[in-house]
């Protein structure tokens, strides 16, 4: 239990030195500092991965140049954003366009804010968390939407619009991917979900519909972070750089990170909801919860690797195959699919360990 | 959900029914049977308007959300027939301007959706269901306004009704979350005895209020009405102005006499004064009319001054002349605008000049009319002297003389408008008159079930006696 | 079906059976057929009345009471006295002229036969309804055909003037509404049920402020269509575009409706209130008997001077009805029945003249009696009788309105008789001075053409008016008992 | 922690994206000029107006999102209390997913789910 | 319930909202900014439902479960309007309200 305890102790040695205002407000400065590492390391250690991972797949070795096995390569590559100059088109919308990498960037952060590490290290354990999380992750549409259209760029606008069609549409399956879930737990809650997954991973006590469900939400979940085979809001070949093409420097990086963040997000869910969070598989690991993290860790990897495999397995999707792939397959698959789920619940065939 | 909650939803069920059959009808036809939809729609709601008048017995759902008795039962069959005389008006239109477009069944949908929201809106029993009802018939009824897309007054109509209706019942429902606030619940049962007199309930009291007057178009929230029954088709716009107007009349006054009956001295006076604006202002923007579907609008603006006239009273008497009045006054303004239906759809011409002449080429159509407009005029024999003079004794009743001396010039003011349109029929000789023509069997009983109900409603005086025996349950 | 019942449903068949009529000949006929028998219903109404009077005191006769509206203790409820037999009479046979007069209706003939009886049928049943609500009902369906008798088949500004009169009228029976309803409201003796049948009210005493309030009202309404100075101004108008037959039923009978209404409703159930208003309406009643006749001798318009005359006769009637006394009444009643059949004569002379010269201008006309003697010479006997000469019935009603007037105790009262009385010197200067212009003198050229004499229906039309005014001044006594009999319980109710 | 995470969250996200633009700010080399401000467009300069008019199909998709959307918000609180109520709750999801379906299938029929 | 803000704050703020609603329905020229104006009275609306029972009647959801369906009109409303003003501007090319103001009196 010992690093877990630490926050308590930090907790209790602040509420004891300081007044209780301070303390609380020193207190959360020190959580946002380190879920702002997080999210840093996340983003920088993802793309890493991705271009590693890219290498492996194509055969070749990936960055190896900066840093020992090449480890220090997306550092170099965010100082030289950081000092990469801003430029801005003519007559574009000064505003928005500002203001478009903050929707990006503190939807990410806030979405990352409910996902339980482990049974202590969780944020912000909301009652309503999958909802909060569905909620969330749409506003981040609203920045690229922004983004795209305050540009004054005809590639950006329609790589926004593409990417407002894709995600919008996408996120019904999300969500109702996640519902089919929620029914066999009946709580939206992060922890509770997981709380009852120590009878047997979700995706196992739900079965057939559960692993349904799973498909459907790791492709939409693809799907909406925008990712190949679904990426064509950003279609190099067609649109430049779609939506942030004419985002530059340190601007650019915001939309690049919260892509990556997104992916983990989705991957963290996925984890979370199907395959049992920071709970260890048959519960081997039950006796030292410190390990949470990283069966959590583990099993997000495991599905963050899944999605890079994606990218390289299947082709671009046209914008047409794409809407016909969610609104005529996916969602009538996840309606049928929440029956069948509903289905099982009350005629209660879910398996429990 | 046993048979016995069906029973009781048995109207909406039906209703509901009726629309997912046209629907499926609509994923599985062809461009072949496409026009059949005509048929099948009628038919369909003609069974549910005839299986309506089956007795039905009293109760709660839902917790109280959704109530039905008699009289609220009797309302339904009222709004039923109703449609089902605008369903039947608007047949020739639909299959002429529709079906080609492959747009027909959808106004069939749309039509029995916003029936369905005015069903649960008067069967409701809190405000919630109160709310619903109020959107799910408004909000079909823009599509409908904005139904003829190639026509640019169509897509203004509903642009104006679907924000103006989207803004009164925003202030409806600040109004109502004002009432919960005083009173702790959105019941009306529970209600009825919370409510007391303070600045809090009142301020919510008004508020709540117009979204209803929107619906019923009073006054201050009158100004989408001609506009919209002007560019609207004209099935929607006599939609508008009898059935969807008839009940938000009917729940105001279900409302106002039981939940906020202890602020009854308070609103009297706002009725009051709402009730003699509207006539005037109806009444004197009626005169200069020339297009006939914004003629019948502010017609029926004036109509709804009248008819609160009997709202003011609060009682049983108030109760039955108003349920009386609506009853008439759909035939009537039906009758009216079926025949401007009828012209409009077989010459496209809806000016007050195109019908000089009509008399002589078209005399059962011009009859038809002239019925209907003495009617709205308040002529007898015709039914609406008999809901006029009722509606004015039931005001009288209560004491409002003035109130009435006021009504029975605005009575003498819309007859003068009324014979206008006679006078172009019957008095004048056009060179250039709508030619004659048939009507298709759909509009010809339309119409003549207008004129059954014009003729027979007053003299035969059992339907009164019926009406009133089910409104003495109200209070 | 009861005797009175038949007068509203017989018409309506007539109707029903005119619409199946295809030609002018067809409809005149079913028409015709339909008035005969009118009135016929009428005089056989006369008789069983007179013979049921002698066993009967009640106040009306062949009553006949249908509940119809519970909740409102509306009822159909029917019954006559002698006057509204009078008035029946007069209803029946002036129709009947007026089927004759339009023996030539060549546009719409159809429509225009059903417009007439339909306004006939009003008329009967605002006679001898005994409930205010079916009163007033019929009132209206008696008013409303006029829009369509004058707008179609009018001549002139016909379309201002139809507007004009069917405006002013349902404007006053909405006022009269308010009248009503406010004597209905007080209707119920302590907290009893309210009613609207005329004869319960009357035992119950309406409260003395309500009558002063709703007497006006009432007043007024009726009064507007009995040409009440200055609420007349729709009747010159409306006479002088309306068809000929139309202009007969309007002046004849229509206008009587007012004097009937005030007399049964305003003033039978608000004494009170009658005793309180009267001296106001009486000086407007004078007002009008005098500035009618000022005005009929400056209009050259034949049917403007008649038009105007009705007004001045009209406003005695009102004008004796206000002076409150047997005499005076009974004078006002004969008065409404003579001028109904004088009026209705001359304006079916006017008619035919105008038919045959083209213009109503007295100025262009001349010499008539030469070409056309027999309308003329009833022309002169119509304006013998519309002066007062003695031997005709104009002479019985204004001798007893004048008689009664003088009566009245107040001596401002008497001033007023005195005014009005001068009208009379008046009506005989433009009854003559048209006599004299139009009649007499040398032929002008609107009087050349050769022109055809009376036709067999014309003086059908004329015989039926001119037969009676003639019966009442001669033996005026057999109506007169007929009439004070029924004042009888009206004297008790009032004074 | 309570429900003020959020809103540290919300200012860890806005002191993260200025501190950053700020940052950048200061180190990064400035100059300007009109080439650099153009938009880009392939090497071309742009044609016409930027703020073109769409297809509607966009519009088309982002209702039907908005009735499926609604949908799943009815849904939560269904999910979330499904496992007490049993067989009711069962049927009336039903339901309500047959109608929404129906909805769909029409649409579908109707050519609205059709990329044109 | 949020700790240190008492119900009439919260008041006050959507009754704020309302009566920017409100004024800007009235005085804007743009029909979508209209459109805005009205989701924020709806809004309003429900953001009172929502403090409403959550302060003063905590015991039973209702206005919790009106405020749901609130969101779901709202959305149905907008959804509804925007086709109309977007089937407007492929007619006319304008979403200003003068435009839309063909038929008067």
């Amino acid at each position: 239990m010992m690093p877990l305890r630490i926050t308590e102790n930090i907790h209790n040695w602040l509420f004891s030195v300081m007044p209780e205002g301070v303390a609380s407000l020193v207190e959360m400065t020190l959580i946002a500092v380190v879920y702002l590492t997080i999210f840093a390391v996340a983003g920088l250690f993802l793309v890493l991965l991705e271009r590693r991972v890219a290498a492996w797949f194509q055969l070749r070795i990936g960055p190896n140049r900066v840093g020992p096995q090449g480890l220090l390569q997306t550092m170099a590559d965010a100082i030289k954003l950081l000092t990469k100059e801003l430029t801005g088109t003519e007559k574009a919308d000064k505003f928005l366009y500002n203001l478009a990498p903050y929707f990006v960037i503190i939807s990410a952060l806030m979405a990352l804010a409910v996902i339980p590490f482990s049974a202590e290290f969780h944020a912000f354990d909301i009652n309503i968390g999958i909802f909060f999380l569905i909620a969330i992750s749409s506003i981040g549409v609203i920045g690229i939407l922004l983004g795209g259209w305050s540009s004054n760029n005809k590639y950006a606008l329609i790589g926004a619009m593409r990417s407002g069609v894709q995600t919008i549409s996408y996120e019904l399956s999300v969500g109702l991917s996640l519902l089919t879930m929620v029914v066999i737990t009946g709580s939206l809650q992060l922890s509770e979900i997981i709380e009852v997954q120590k009878s047997g991973w979700l995706i196992l006590q739900g079965h057939i519909p559960a692993a349904i469900a799973f498909m459907v939400f790791m492709i939409s979940g693809t799907a909406e972070t925008n990712r190949a085979p679904f990426d064509m809001v950003e279609a190099e070949s067609e649109l430049g750089a779609g939506f942030h093409t004419e985002y530059s420097g340190m601007k650019f990086a915001y939309f690049f990170l919260a892509e990556f963040i997104n992916m983990f997000i989705i991957s963290a869910i996925a984890a979370t909801v199907f395959f049992g969070g920071w709970l260890s598989p048959f519960g081997i690991t039950e006796s030292i919860p410190e390990l949470g993290v990283f069966w959590f860790l583990l099993k997000t990897m495991a599905l963050v690797f899944l999605m890079m495999w994606f990218r390289w397995t299947f082709p671009r999707l046209r914008v047409d195959q794409l809407l016909t792939l969610e609104w005529k397959y996916l969602l009538p698959i996840n309606l049928v699919n929440l029956v069948l789920m509903a289905l099982l619940v009350w005629l209660n065939l879910t398996l429990r360990l | 959900m046993d048979m016995e909650t069906l029973l009781l939803l048995r109207q909406e069920v039906s209703l509901l029914l009726i629309a997912l059959v046209l629907l499926l009808f609509e994923i599985f036809a062809n461009d072949r049977n496409r026009a059949g939809v005509v048929s099948l729609a009628i038919v369909l709601f003609g069974l549910h308007t005839a299986l309506g008048f089956m007795d039905m017995k009293e109760g709660e759902l839902f917790g109280g959300m959704f109530r039905t008795n008699a009289l609220i039962h009797m309302f339904k069959n009222i709004l039923n027939l109703g449609v089902l005389i605008v369903l039947l008006q608007s047949a020739e239109w639909v299959k002429k301007e529709l079906i080609p477009q492959n747009r027909g069944t959808e106004f069939f949908i749309l039509m029995l959706s916003s029936l369905l929201g005015l069903q649960f809106l008067i069967s409701s029993g809190d405000f919630l269901m109160f709310y619903l009802g109020l959107e799910l018939s408004t909000l079909p009824l823009a599509a409908l306004a904005a139904f003829e897309i190639y026509r640019m007054r169509s897509s203004e109509a509903g642009i104006k009704l679907i924000l103006s209706s989207a803004l009164a019942s925003g202030i409806t429902l600040f109004g109502i979350s004002l009432l919960y606030a005083s009173s702790g619940s959105i019941y009306y049962a529970e209600l009825q005895g919370a409510i007391s007199e303070n600045p809090l309930t009142v301020l919510a009291m008004i508020l709540f209020f117009a979204g209803l007057g929107f619906k019923i178009s009073l006054v201050p929230f009158h100004f989408w009405t001609a506009d919209v029954y002007e560019g609207a088709p004209i099935g929607i716009a006599s939609y508008l102005s009898v059935i969807s107007k008839g009940a938000a009349i009917f729940i105001l006054m279900i409302l106002f006499f039981t939940v906020l009956k202890p602020l009854m001295h308070l609103w009297e006076n706002l009725f009051y004064l709402l009730s003699v604006l509207t006539m005037f202002l109806g009444n004197l923007f009626a005169l200069r009319q020339q297009n006939m579907k914004r003629f019948l609008a502010f017609s029926s603006i004036a109509q709804a001054g009248f008819i609160l006239l009997g709202l003011i009273t609060g009682t049983t008497l108030g109760v039955a002349t108003v349920i009386y009045f609506i009853l008439i006054y759909i035939f009537s303004n039906l009758a009216a605008f079926g025949v401007v239906q009828a012209i409009s759809t077989e010459t496209g011409k809806e000016q007050l000049q195109d019908y000089e002449g009509l008399y002589r080429t078209n005399p059962k159509l011009s009859l038809v009319m002239m019925l209907g407009l003495f009617s709205l005029a308040g002529i007898p024999p015709v039914a609406g002297f008999f809901g006029k003079f009722f509606l004015f004794t039931a005001a009288a009743s209560k004491g409002y003389y003035f109130l009435v001396f006021l009504a029975v010039v605005n009575v003498t003011i819309s007859l003068y408008y009324y014979l206008l349109v006679v006078r172009a029929m019957f008095l004048r000789k056009s060179e250039h008159p709508i030619p004659y023509f048939t009507n298709t069997v759909y509009m010809r009983i339309g119409l003549v079930i207008t004129v059954i109900g014009i003729l027979a409603l007053g003299l035969y005086s059992p339907i009164y006696d019926y009406i009133y025996a089910l409104s003495s349950t109200l209070n | 079906m009861d005797i009175l019942s038949l007068f509203i449903v017989f018409p309506l068949l007539t109707v029903l059976v005119l619409l199946g009529a295809k030609s002018l000949k067809q409809a005149r006929l079913i028409a015709l057929a339909g008035t005969i028998v009118q009135v016929g219903m009428s005089v056989n109404l006369l008789f069983a009345y007179l013979r049921e009077r002698s066993v009967n005191d009640e106040i009306m006769l062949f009553t006949r009471d249908l509940v119809w509206f519970k909740d409102f203790n509306i009822h159909y409820s029917i019954g006559v006295d002698g006057i509204s037999v009078a008035l029946l009479i007069l209803t029946s046979l002036v129709v009947l002229a007026g089927v004759f007069i339009s023996w030539k209706m060549e546009e719409l003939p159809r429509e225009f036969f059903i417009s007439l009886i339909v306004l006939s049928t009003g008329v009967y049943g605002f006679f001898i309804s005994l409930d205010l609500f079916l009163m007033f009902v019929f009132f209206e369906i008696a008013v409303i055909p006029m829009f369509l008798l004058i707008g179609i088949w009018g001549s002139g500004p016909r379309e201002y003037a139809a507007m004009k009169l069917t405006l002013m009228l349902m404007g006053a029976s909405a006022i009269l509404l308010v009248g009503i309803l406010g004597i209905y409201f007080n209707s119920g003796a302590d907290g009893g049920p309210l009613t609207f049948n005329i004869l319960e009210i009357a035992k119950v005493q309406i409260p003395v402020e309500a009558q002063k309030l709703f007497f006006p009202l009432t007043f007024i309404g009726f009064a507007v269509i009995g040409a009440l100075f200055p609420f007349h101004t729709w009747s010159p108008d409306g006479h002088a575009s309306a068809p000929t037959a139309v202009s007969m039923l309007h002046a004849g009978v229509l206008m009587k409706l007012g004097g009937y209404g005030v007399f049964r409703v305003a003033m039978y159930l608000m004494p009170e209130g009658t005793l309180h208003w009267s001296w106001f309406f009486i000086v407007l009643a004078a007002f009008g008997v005098i500035y009618g006749a000022f005005a009929a001798i400056r209009q050259t318009d034949l049917k403007y001077i008649n038009a105007y005359s009705s007004v001045s006769h009209l406003g005695l009637v009102l004008f004796a009805l206000l002076m409150l006394n047997k005499t005076a009444w009974n004078g006002a009643i004969i008065q409404s029945l003579s001028h109904g059949f004088m009026t209705a004569l001359f304006f079916a002379l006017i008619g035919m003249i105008y038919e045959r010269t083209h213009t109503r201008d007295v100025t262009r006309l001349g010499g008539l009696l030469k070409v056309i003697p027999f309308i003329s010479a009833t022309y002169v006997i119509g304006g013998l009788a519309s002066l007062g000469l003695p031997g005709f019935s104009g002479f019985v009603a204004e001798m007893n309105i004048f008689v009664g007037a003088f009566q009245h105790p107040e001596i401002s009262y008497r001033i007023a008789s005195i005014f009005a009385v001068s009208a009379i010197v008046v009506t005989a200067v433009y009854i003559l001075r048209v006599v004299g212009m139009m009649l007499m003198g040398p032929l002008k050229e609107n009087s050349l053409t050769p022109m055809e004499r009376a036709t067999w229906y014309e003086k059908a039309g004329i015989f039926l008016m001119l037969l009676p005014i003639i019966g009442i001044g001669v033996a005026p006594l057999w109506l007169s008992e007929m009439i004070l009999q029924s004042i009888q319980p009206f004297i008790q109710g009032v004074l | 922690m309570g429900s003020e995470a959020i809103i540290v969250f919300f200012l860890a996200g806005v002191v993260l994206v200025t501190g950053a633009n700020f940052l950048s700010n200061l180190i990064s080399p400035k100059s300007d000029s009109d080439a650099k401000r153009a938009p880009y467009e392939s090497g071309m300069t742009t044609i016409g107006p930027t703020w073109v008019q769409f297809k509607v199909g966009y519009y088309l998709f982002a209702i039907l999102f908005l009735v499926f959307d609604v949908e799943i918000a009815f849904l939560v609180p269904w999910a979330v209390a499904y496992k007490g109520i049993g067989a009711i709750a069962f049927v009336e999801v039903l339901i309500f997913l047959f109608i929404l379906g129906l909805g769909l299938l029409y649409a579908w029929k109707k050519g609205a789910l059709k990329w044109k | 319930m949020i700790e240190g803000i008492s119900i009439y704050e919260l008041l006050t703020v959507t009754s704020i909202l309302f009566f920017i609603g409100i004024y800007g329905f009235i005085t804007r020229k743009n029909l979508i900014s209209v459109l805005i104006s009205v989701e924020l009275i709806l809004n309003a609306g429900a953001v009172n439902f929502v403090v409403i029972n959550k302060y003063l009647y905590p015991d039973v959801l209702q206005g919790m479960i009106f405020s749901i369906f609130i969101i779901a009109v709202a959305a149905a409303e907008t959804a509804l309007a925007i086709s109309i003003i977007i089937n407007l501007y492929r007619k006319i090319s304008s979403v200003e309200v003068r435009d839309v103001e063909t038929m008067k009196y």
